[in-house]
């Protein structure tokens, strides 16, 4: 795997692009399963993503994961859910389009053209106009200054509260829960089927976590699969009996 | 005296940047025709090489020197240059500059990631302003002329590929989304 | 660039007058070039109508607007510092007065916006003071003496609540960050 520093990136989007990139790939929807691991993996292992960014980048890996489950599992999907992989191919190429815009405008700062205002000093402007410099607002008292400092101060405290919004914290299902909820569905019914598995999902990412989980565990060679034919039913047994 | 001429005037001794329709307000004239005679005074200057320009921004002007003349204006201000942009910093001061006003929504939609920090800095340089849409209930963000100065520009229109950028049909399905 | 647009940048961002000479050393031009293009611009100006005017003082050279202008641009300036403070404008002083000497980047973190506009023109109305600090090198500002005046008080401790609203704590955690 190819090392990435943070100036290389920044943000979800930004680490995507540059693995598509290191790999001379375009953008495709194709492309983006074949990349979902390596995302994934340089994610998880990732010291230097900020913790409150945690969950933008967890939002993608979520919609790799989708595309490359549905690029390995296409009985699974119908064609209305089509979107979602759709939607990330299209971020993703409108989003190298701003960044290839964002190096000309660097190079454009770089350039150093600076345009300078003529200077606004008390000096020059009494050449033009003789009168006294001090002309107070005529409301303004004391009062009006104690009270909008008041004001300030509530603006601000609230502010200081201000912590991240609640929904980029909602609880999301964690593989590690997952790997012990089917842990626990195989101690119980010897035998699961893997369709089963995914319907009992609540949403899109909850599907994902789970087959991320059925990844990890046949990963750790936990599980063992049955598939009658191409495109069957999946079973699924534990393999510690 | 000509319109032209107390446009430049009035230009030149404001603090802050006048809008059409101060400017209509202060020359007893009206916008469009004010308006016209701003993209003359630009022209003007540009075709004459003059040391003078005039930027644009949201309905903003400004009489600014022409930017060839920067690295000598630099050297004689002995001005010292802001400092560097962050990576995200420019990403999102680039999508800002072509697709303002746009909102924060918008914005994080397009950069897949929370930008709340990034807009606070860049509203603390002075290089985009903000501004409450009622109608929307929302702050939608627009680049300041100070980002038009920093970048030696007439407006955003002359940004590279702006056109395409602005009016970009992905985006806009991306965007379509978040309503 | 041409000799002549480099003269009009510069007379353009001085804040003072300057001479042939030290317009010299400026542009690598020679004095008796340099007069001669002041003049082919000074005429330039008067010909086309310009709103600008180059004046010349004791041999020291300076842009400024043209005189036929000068009613509208007295009345403009009046304008421009006469009258009520802004929203942002009230905040800013309202915080300088309670808690200066403030720098402008302590400013500009407690109200969150870029404030060299709204600095200037407190400046420029005398509300305000500025002063360079060499330890911390930069400018620092206070309320005028005629503002505590006018305000009819004898200093800012004067102030309602100034003690207690001077130490705030909400305002301590805000500046925190900055170091």
């Amino acid at each position: 795997m190819i090392e990435f520093t943070t100036e290389k990136f920044s943000g979800p989007l930004g680490l995507l692009l540059s693995l598509i990139e290191s790999e001379e790939m375009d953008i495709t929807e194709i492309n983006l399963a074949k990349i979902a691991d390596e995302y994934v993996a340089y994610v998880r292992a990732a010291e230097n993503i900020d913790p409150e960014e945690l969950a933008d980048f967890l939002v993608v890996a979520a919609k790799l994961l989708y595309i490359k489950s549905k690029a390995l599992l296409p009985y699974l999907y119908t064609d209305t859910e089509e979107e979602e992989g759709d939607d990330l191919e299209k971020q993703l190429r409108m989003y190298k389009e701003f960044i290839e815009a964002s190096r000309q405008i660097k190079d454009i700062i770089a350039q150093e053209k600076f345009l300078y205002l003529p200077p606004i000093t008390k000096s020059r402007r009494i050449q033009t106009i003789v009168e006294p410099t001090f002309s107070p607002p005529t409301k303004v008292t004391a009062l009006i200054l104690l009270e909008q400092f008041k004001k300030i101060l509530a603006d601000l405290a609230k502010r200081n509260e201000e912590k991240l919004p609640e929904e980029k914290l909602e609880p999301k299902m964690n593989i590690e829960e997952k790997i012990l909820l089917i842990r626990q569905m195989l101690f119980d019914k010897v035998r699961v089927n893997f369709s089963k598995l995914l319907r009992a999902a609540t949403n899109k990412t909850e599907m994902i976590v789970s087959f991320l989980a059925v990844l990890e565990l046949a990963k750790q060679k936990e599980l063992i699969f049955e598939q009658d034919e191409l495109f069957s039913e999946i079973h699924i047994t534990s393999n510690k009996q | 005296m000509t319109l032209k001429s107390q446009l430049e005037s009035l230009l030149f001794v404001s603090i802050k940047s006048l809008s059409l329709k101060e400017l209509a307000a202060l020359t007893n004239a009206k916008t469009n025709e004010i308006e016209e005679v701003l993209r003359t005074l630009t022209e003007d200057y540009e075709r004459a090489g003059s040391g003078l320009a005039i930027i644009k921004n949201n309905g903003q002007y400004q009489i600014t020197t022409a930017s060839d003349n920067a690295a000598l204006i630099k050297e004689f201000l002995k001005s010292e240059t802001s400092g560097e942009l962050s990576q995200p910093s420019l990403e999102a001061l680039t999508i800002i500059a072509y697709r303002g006003p746009i909102s924060k929504l918008e914005l994080e939609k397009i950069r897949g990631i929370n930008c709340s920090l990034i807009i606070r800095n860049l509203l603390i340089r002075g290089l985009i302003e903000e501004k409450f849409e009622k109608t929307k209930n929302e702050n939608y963000y627009n680049v300041s002329l100070d980002f038009i100065r920093f970048l030696g520009i007439g407006s955003v229109n002359d940004l590279p590929d702006y056109k395409k950028l602005n009016k970009s049909e992905e985006l806009a399905a991306v965007l379509e989304e978040i309503k």
